[in-house]
Order: structure tokens, then sequence, then C-alpha cells
């Protein structure tokens, strides 16, 4: 190579080079071991490429060896911020193949436990996403809060993460001694507190600059997309399957389903994203009241509990509103005691799928943002 | 105006037992002599100022902060002062870790990077008073060297960026060259108006003007607007929340430092407790008054005579300036912790299009009000 | 809309796409190679608007039998849902991608194929989802046999507890 | 030791602005053209010019010199840390023009008649620099500034031409 070659390979195309960046596996804010290759122009970002899979745990292949009581441990450990939805789903799922009631009081139970579990789910999104957007303080304040849903948690089947408590056909306990009044009494400790949040992060200035009009998701593209839960809601899609496909017993609550409005810019937008979030812990507490006092204190938890699960011959897909939105589970049986097939479709799954498409054209400090808005965990995605 | 250099001169010439010394000789001797107390200021000013954070981020964030460690026994048990050989214990640990260069990094500029922000922070404690004649060396261009040597210390970021050959490391240094150049413009256009008030770049100058006549913050609205246009560019300055995108956590690992470890990573570190410090006692001395008292002044106002007070003497004036930059330090502190983080295309749009403009007008501003006022 | 009504629609304009199934099913049995057109009429005609795709999974029937893709789908205008099944063989099967009429398919047929090995003809970019890219086998067919070792590390075959 | 500390930041200015044109690596030569700066800097401060001195540093050293390492970084791979010196080809006709120069400055040091100041130094000399730049160099002064003025809307039109 002579020295005017080598120039021209220096100096000849003067050009702003494509440069590529991996983001994670270990990164602060992939929220776990996603992977992101960033493929940027100065800051603005042209194209990025997730790779999933650095939590695969072959949980659909487990299954296939596990009856379906010891499945319920492992859908624990796949949104391992919401176990109890994904143990109720999963419980309901194989409920509907057996054709199985549960009693009352089981529902109502079944429902307090997931309506906690999406305050605390949505308690940690809203934490994390203002700690990507650079605030630190307002996740200390809502682990605070969901600390104390993770003590009634503990207090009522001893695990303060990965409970394992709703089981086929009924759940592992019954709600402890005056479990009623210590969550009245979280409730109206925690109610306040939203507003303490707003405060702090919610309608600050910089925060509004930083999510209002970025990484607008329009509500076609979010359908077309299959996101489902507040991504899907925020972009002005009225779809919530507790009140839409009505399961367990929400048709008996009263609440509002919480829609973006575009508030701080436009539909759809990570601002957006994350108020519907805030929003929705209100009308879970909303719910709570609702179920705490319309419980039934008499029954038995384990009554109706199957002696063996050993569904019929065929196949379901069942879905619910998991606090990320619609998970389903499709579950194939063949007469046996273990699952033909187990087919999990989780609603980060989806929801990181249309991250690529919303987030190019952005900064990198957009990136971080709109990630955060999505809300992923990881243990779902890559199951 | 005397300053430590001169009395120290004038000392050592003086001591009869000493053999003759030429100017020069006695110069490096009191170089030294200054040197290691700025040192040591900023040592241990960083011992106390990453203590001091970390009670006040885990007051404002309702926990308690570290409360285990001591020193000699003493634990302070779970009041504020609990746990507080922390920052020591971290201190040494940071001088005994492995200090660790990358493979490909470009080591003398790898090596030189932490040394150029430090000396940048070290320099500029030269020509900042803590009261009359209390001062390394008085310029006369006082103001306009510290500018100067604070420029200095973004070269010692980029090239701690780029050097580490690391793709995070350079945005944080892209960033920071393009935010700290940006808001020198405002923090000088803010001085400016100060200088052109007094007329003089002495800060002795400065102070004694506001002893004068009042302090520069309540001297006209304008300055008032100079004073946050000031406090806030020095914030972006010193790189701090929410203008700390060079390191920012979140999106860029560490940013310029994030290959960075042990002694090195100590030395951003003392730079960054160093500048906070630097930037507190300009915005003291230039806006609030220096080593004024508050009290003093507000007593005169209320007509009491002079001789029921006595909160005005160079002991005092240690005080208050200390207490002024305390304050002014917790501010910043508490910003970091209340606020999220700017984004870089809102960072320069607050310079260029915000505060330069308002800086601009701002100027202008003050010498009508000076020609009619004064 | 019922299932028979579903039905008549799809045997209405593509008389011979549907497989011939039971009408106990549940689901309609679709052959593959119309499957590309009978996805967009599901989205597009008036009275089915399919236009979110729930869930989409592979299965594999046994050994002895076939593979196939089961597509749930839900209207969000109409409300209204249908799990429809498109059966291929073991070896070489392909099936039509529906990734550009539901782009949520993208990663479900990633997923899929990663999974069963299933080619989606015209799949923008058919990779492996989650299992490493020089992984050998798809780990959900039936007759799977996990390697003895993936680069020169042995895969633990311990199966204490499980069984 | 006054004239040591001279010939100390004397040779420092030599020896920096040697490696700045010999180094094969262009950000080395932008840290070595910080010494230099540096160095010419403290010459400044030697003829009791320290305002100059001042605006030396924040002009050059914070300024200038800092767009040239962001302009070396954002041209050059990330990758390669090494970058070539892509001037050898003209090296004769460099060789012609910087023997020229350097008779010139020869001739210059020769001729020019070095005074000793006898009197006391200035103590400020930023009163005299200012009144020089508004009365006796005004024009020179606008002059200047008017040109600053058009190189800045010739950066940002190429800046933003590929808009269009």
């Amino acid at each position: 190579m002579t020295v005017s070659e080598k120039s021209a390979d220096n100096f000849g195309v003067v050009k702003a080079e494509e440069m590529v960046l991996n983001m994670g596996p270990q990164h602060p804010s992939t929220h776990g071991v996603l992977r992101l290759k960033i493929y940027t122009d100065g800051e603005i970002v042209s194209r990025i490429e997730p790779h999933l899979g650095y939590l695969h745990r072959c949980f659909e292949k487990h299954c296939e060896y596990l009856s379906y009581e010891q499945v319920i441990p492992f859908t624990d450990r796949c949104d391992y911020l919401a176990s109890m939805a994904n143990n109720h789903i999963y419980a309901m799922a194989v409920e509907k193949l057996m054709d199985l009631e549960v009693t009352e009081k089981v529902e109502y139970i079944r429902v307090i436990m997931v309506e906690l579990q999406r305050i605390a789910s949505h308690l940690m999104a809203i934490g994390t996403f203002g700690l990507d957007v650079g605030g630190i303080t307002p996740f200390t304040y809502t682990f605070r809060d969901r600390e104390r849903i993770l003590d009634l948690f503990e207090y009522t089947c001893g695990a303060r993460l990965l409970y394992n408590y709703i089981w086929v056909g009924g759940v592992s306990h019954d709600l402890p001694v005056n479990f009623v009044r210590l969550a009245t009494e979280f409730l109206d400790y925690f109610e306040p507190q939203i507003d303490e949040y707003n405060n702090l992060l919610t309608f600050n200035k910089i925060f509004i600059e930083r999510t209002g009009d970025v990484g607008v998701l329009p509500a076609d593209v979010a359908i077309n997309y299959a996101a489902s839960g507040p991504v899907l809601r925020a972009s002005g899609v009225k779809w919530d399957l507790r009140r839409d496909d009505p399961y367990s017993i929400y048709d008996r609550f009263d609440f509002d389903v919480i829609v973006g409005d575009g508030q701080m810019g436009t539909v759809g937008d990570c601002w957006d994203r994350y108020y519907v979030r805030v929003l929705e812990m209100r009308e879970s507490v909303k719910i709570l009241r609702q179920a705490l006092a319309q419980m039934p204190t008499e029954g038995d938890v384990h009554e109706n509990l199957p002696k063996k699960v050993r569904p019929p011959e065929g196949s379901v897909y069942f879905r619910g509103e998991s606090p990320r939105g619609e998970l389903g589970f499709f579950i194939a049986s063949d007469g046996k005691s273990k699952p033909f097939r187990v087919k999990m479709r989780s609603p980060a799954f989806c929801n990181l799928s249309l991250f690529s498409e919303i987030s190019e054209g952005w900064m990198l400090s957009d990136i971080v943002t709109i990630l955060g808005s999505i809300d992923i965990v990881l243990g779902e995605t890559d199951r | 105006m005397s300053s430590w250099t001169d009395s120290l001169v004038g000392f050592i010439s003086g001591i009869a037992w000493l053999p003759d010394m030429s100017a020069g000789t006695i110069m490096v001797i009191v170089a030294v002599l200054l040197g290691l107390p700025v040192f040591t200021f900023m040592a241990v000013n960083a011992l106390v100022a990453v203590y001091f954070e970390r009670k006040v981020s885990a007051f404002m964030q309702d926990r308690l902060g570290p409360m285990e460690v001591g020193i000699f026994g003493f634990k302070g048990g779970k009041k504020f002062w609990g746990g507080i050989g922390q920052t020591l214990a971290d201190a040494i640990k940071l001088l005994v870790k492995e200090d660790t260069i990358p493979k490909d990094a470009d080591r003398p500029l790898f090596i030189l990077g932490p040394f150029i922000i430090f000396g940048a922070a070290f320099t500029a404690f030269i020509g900042l008073p803590i009261g009359y004649g209390l001062v390394i060396s008085d310029f006369n261009i006082g103001v306009f060297f510290i500018s100067a040597v604070s420029s200095v210390g973004v070269i010692g970021v980029i090239l701690a960026g780029w050097a580490s050959n690391n793709k995070w490391s350079l945005y944080g240094a892209m960033r920071s060259a393009a935010q700290i150049i940006s808001y020198e413009l405002p923090l000088g256009m803010s001085l400016l108006l100060v200088v052109m008030v007094v007329g003089s770049l002495q800060f002795s100058e400065i102070v004694l003007w506001q002893e004068q006549h009042r302090w520069f913050i309540i001297h006209s609205p304008f300055t008032v607007i100079a004073f946050f246009i000031f406090m806030i560019s020095g914030v972006a300055e010193v790189n701090r929340t929410p203008f700390d995108l060079p390191e920012a956590e979140s999106e860029l690992v560490a940013g310029f430092m994030t290959e960075y470890s042990g002694f090195r990573w100590a030395l951003f570190f003392l730079s960054e407790y160093a500048n906070m410090v630097i930037i507190s006692l300009m915005t003291a001395i230039v806006f609030l008054g220096g080593w004024l008292s508050p009290v003093a002044g507000l007593l005169d106002m209320a007509g009491v005579p002079a001789g029921w007070y006595y909160l005005s003497g160079p002991l005092w004036g240690i005080f208050w300036i200390f207490i002024k930059v305390a304050t002014l330090i917790f501010i910043m502190m508490w910003f970091r912790w209340t606020f999220p983080r700017m984004r870089p295309d809102q960072l320069m749009y607050t310079a260029w299009k915000v505060f330069i403009p308002f800086a601009l007008v701002n100027i202008f501003l003050v010498g009508i009000w000076e020609l009619i006022f004064a | 809309m019922e299932l028979s009504d579903f039905r008549k629609a799809i045997s209405g304009a593509h008389p011979d796409a549907l497989a011939a199934d039971a009408e106990s099913q549940q689901w309609l049995e679709i052959i593959p190679e119309k499957w590309g057109e009978v996805a967009l009429t599901l989205r597009d005609d008036k009275a089915l608007r399919f236009d979110y795709l729930s869930c989409l999974s592979g299965y594999d029937e046994g050994v002895d039998g076939q593979l196939a893709v089961i597509y749930n789908l839900h209207s969000m205008e109409l409300l209204q849902q249908l799990e429809i099944r498109v059966k291929l063989p073991r070896e070489g099967g392909r099936v039509p991608s529906v990734a550009h009429i539901w782009r949520a398919a993208d990663w479900h047929e990633r997923e899929a194929y990663d999974m069963y090995g299933m080619t989606f003809s015209g799949h923008p970019d058919l990779r492996r989802m989650l299992l490493p890219e020089d992984w050998v086998g798809h780990p959900l067919l039936k007759d799977y046999e996990t390697p003895e070792y993936y680069r020169g590390i042995e895969v633990e075959k311990d199966k204490r507890g499980w069984e | 030791m006054a004239a040591l500390g001279f010939n100390l930041i004397a040779a420092m200015v030599i020896f920096t602005a040697f490696w700045v044109v010999t180094t094969s690596k262009l950000i080395h030569a932008a840290v070595a053209l910080m010494g230099t700066l540096f160095g010419v800097a403290g010459l400044y401060v030697y003829l009791y010019a320290d305002f100059l001195a001042a605006t030396q540093v924040i002009i050059y050293v914070g300024g200038i010199l800092v767009l040239i390492i962001f302009g070396v970084m954002l041209t050059h791979r990330v990758s390669g840390i090494d970058t070539l010196q892509t001037n050898m080809p003209n090296r004769p006709a460099a060789a012609v023009v910087v023997f020229l120069l350097f008779m010139g400055l020869t001739a210059l040091l020769f001729r020019t008649p070095w005074h000793m100041a006898d009197a006391a130094p200035v103590v400020s000399t930023v009163e005299i620099i200012g009144a020089a730049l508004l009365t006796r160099y005004l024009l020179h002064f606008e002059v200047a500034s008017v040109l600053l003025l058009v190189a800045l809307l010739g950066a940002a039109y190429l800046a933003r031409r590929e808009d269009g």
C-alpha cells in the first residue's frame, strides 16, 4: 500500500462513520442481561438490533418433564417481578383445561394478591424508569413502598419474590389473621405516596422534557406488534383484559381502564407509558379496597384442590392481564400427568419486539428512556 | 494587598540563621510549603464531602446511609455521625486497589488524563481567597485566572475518555468537551458583569466593593438572574446532575472514567469535589459577599450600633465564607438527589439559546443600570 | 362470529385452503401453501379483522406426527378470537411467514424456528432467537437429544429430582 | 534561579514543539501542543504580562486545543489509536519553506534591538491592554471581530448544508 493510498484510506471519505455500540449484556440500563447492538451516528441511533437469550432457562422444555403443579414454581421465575400474576394465569389456564371451578374465597384471595403484585411491579417499573432518566431518589421511594407489599406477601406465604402461592384449584395458604387490616392500612398509607412520586418525578420539568414526545408509539403500530398492557394503553387503545375479556371475578369490580392522553406531548410517548402505570396503581388500589370489603371470610382454600392434576386431552390458550400486559399460556395435554406442550406468550417479549421500531432516530440517552418505559423483565422475554 | 505567598517570602528571607538564598529558591520553598496544605485540603475536602453527600442523599431518600465503619472505635451510633469512618476506609481501599490499564489503551495519555484534571483543580486554589489577605496569591486578574485554569481540566477529561479506547468513554469525553466549552461562556459572561461594575478582576477588590455597597446578588434585578445563570452553569461545569452527562451511569456506564480504577479514579473523584468547592467559593465571593457577614449587614440595616456585635472579624470571615460554600454545595447535592438528567441536545439548548442570550442582555442592562443609578 | 362462520368465510374466499378437519375441533386447520393468502384475508376482511396476533406457538405432535404452528388471533375491532393451525412435515417443513402482516410474528417465528426448526419462507431475518447461534438441533422437538458437548464444555445430564 | 526557571520553560517549549511535529500520532501531537502553549504562557508571565498569559491559556489551551482534539477524535476511527502521518510527499517543499522561515526568524532575532527593562514592571496590564484595544487598535479589533463573525457564519453554513 502506497502512502497516498493509505492517506486516501484515512482521509478520502470524510464522513461520520457508523459506530457500533454493544450495550449489554452487562449494562446498568438494560434491566438484566439484554444485549443491544446499537448502530450510531454520533449521538443519534440509526438502528438497533436486540439480542436475546442470555437468560434463557429452557422453561418450555422443562415443562415437558414436570407435572402440572411442578410447573408453577417455574412460572414464578419467568416474570420474577410479577410472580403472582404468572401463577394466577397459569393456574387458571390449567383449570380451564380441566374444567375446574374454584371457590369464591380463593378467587378473592387471588385477585387481592395479583393486584398487590401489580402495584409492586409498577412501583419497580416507575422507580427504575426514574433511574434510567437519571433520577436516583424516586427509585428508593418506590422501593420503600414495594417493600411493604413484599412484607404482606411474606406474611401470607413466607416468600418475598417467588411465591408458588396460587395453585391449580386453590392457593397454598389461607390468608393469615389480620391480613385484611394490614392490607387496608397499607392502602391508606400508599395512596398519598402516589402524589409524592408525582411531585418528585412525574411533573418535574426535566423529566417531562426527557420523556414527553419521546419514542412515540402510534396505536396501529402497537396493535400490529401485539403490544399489550400499559404500553398498548399508553398509545390510546382502551384495552384491558380484566375488563374486556373478564376472567376470574374481575367483572365484579368497578375500575377504570387508564389510557394515555398525550398530556405532556403526543399520545403514546414515554411519559404516557410511565403515567399510565402511575394511574393504574390507583385503579389497583380501588380494586383492592372493593375486594377486601367483599371477600367472604368463611371457606377453605384447599377445598377444590384436585387429587391429581391430569387434564383431559386437548389444548387451551388462556390469557390474562399481568402487570406487563397480556400473559398467555398455550397448554396442550395428552391426558397424562405432564403437559405435552406449554408455550408462554410473554408480554415483555412482544413489547420488546417493537423497541427497535420506535427508538430509531432518537439519541443514545433516549434509547435508555424508551427501553425503561417499555418495562421489560428479561426472565420473561428469555424464559 | 498581602497574601500568604508575600508573607511567607518575607518571613523566610527575614530568618537570620538561614543562608542567603535567591528569590527563586525562596519561591520554590514557598510553593512547596503552600502546595502541601492545598493538597491536604483537597483530600480532606473529598473525604468530608463524600461523607456529607452520602448522608444528604440518605436523608433525602429516607434511609440511613453509611452506619458501620468508625474511627478508633467511635461509630457514632444511629446519629448523623454514624459510619464516620466510611469514606476514610474507601480512600484506603482506593489507594491499595489494583490499578488496571486496559491493554489497548493509549498508556501515556491514559496516565496523563487524571493528572491534568487534578492539576487544573489544584492550580485554581492558588487564586481563591477565603478572607482579606487569606489567599495564596492575590492576582490582580484573579477572576480571569480561575476561568483560564478551569478551562484546562476539560482536556484531561477528553484525554481520559479517548485514551481508554472504550466507546462509552469516548462518548463521555465528547459530551464533556461540548458541555464544558458551552457552559464556560455563560459562566464568564455572568462574571463579566460583576467585573464591569467593580472595575477590577481582583477577588479582594470585588469583595471590597460589596462591603462598601451591597452584595452583588441584590445589586440589581439583573444580577439576580446572573447569579442563577452562574450557579447553574457552575453545576454544569463540574459535571453534576442534572448535567452529569459525561458520566451518566444509566447511559454511558461511567462515561470517561469507565476504565479507571484505584488511585487514578480517586484523582477524578478528588477533582470533582474540589471543583465543587471552587465553583461554590467563586459564587460566594462574587455574588454573596465572600467573607462578609450577612448578620452584620442585617444588623446595620436595623440600626444596631457596631459595638454591639462581634460578627465580622477575620476569623468570622472564614466562618461565614465556609457557611456560604457549604450551603451552595448542599444545594448542588440537593439538585443531584432530586433531578433527573438532561439530554445532550437539551443541555446545548439551555446553554446556547437560554443562558448566553440572557447573559448578554444582562451585561447590557447592568451597564445601563450603572449609568442611571451609580 | 362463531367458529363455523369463520370456516365459511375462509372457505368462501379461499376454497381449498382449509384442511379437512373434524367439526369437534376448536381451531381451523389451513394447509401451509395457502396460509399466506388466508392470513391477509383474516386481517383485511371486514367481517374478520383479526388485527392482533396474540400468540404464535410451535408444536410437535410427537415422533410419528407432524409439526404445527399455532396462531392465536384476536380482533380489537370486533372482539373475536380464532385459533389457526398450520401443519407441516417434520423434515423440511415450510410455512409462509406472516411477519409482514402482523409484525408481532417476526420474533415469534424466529423463536419457533429456533425451537422446532421449521422454515418460515419470506421471513426478513430468520435467525435463532433465544439459543446461541451455533447451537446444534432444535430442542423442543420430541426426538431431541441433548448434545454431549457444547463448545467443548460438557452438558450436564444430571436429572436427580426431576423424574 | 529566575534564569533557571526561564530556561526550563524555554526548553519545554522547544521540546514539546519538536514532539508536535515528529510524533506519528495526531492526538499525541495535540497533547504536546498543550505543553508548548503552556510554556508560552509561562514565558508571558516572565514578561510580567499576566493578563496575556491567562488569555493564552483560556483561548489556546481551553478553546482551540480542545477543538483540535475534538476534531481529531471525530474524524478518526476509535478502534485504531495509531494515525498516519500524511504529509510525507511534501517533504522537499516543506524543507525549503522551513529553511527559509528559519533563516528569516534568525535574522529577525539578531536584528532586533533587545531592551532590558529599566523601569519597574507595570502592576496591572489589564487596563493598558483594554485602553489600547479600544483606542489605538480599535480598527484592527473590529476587523478581527467581523472576521470571526464571517468564519462563524461560514461554519454554520457548512454544517447545515447537508440538511438541504
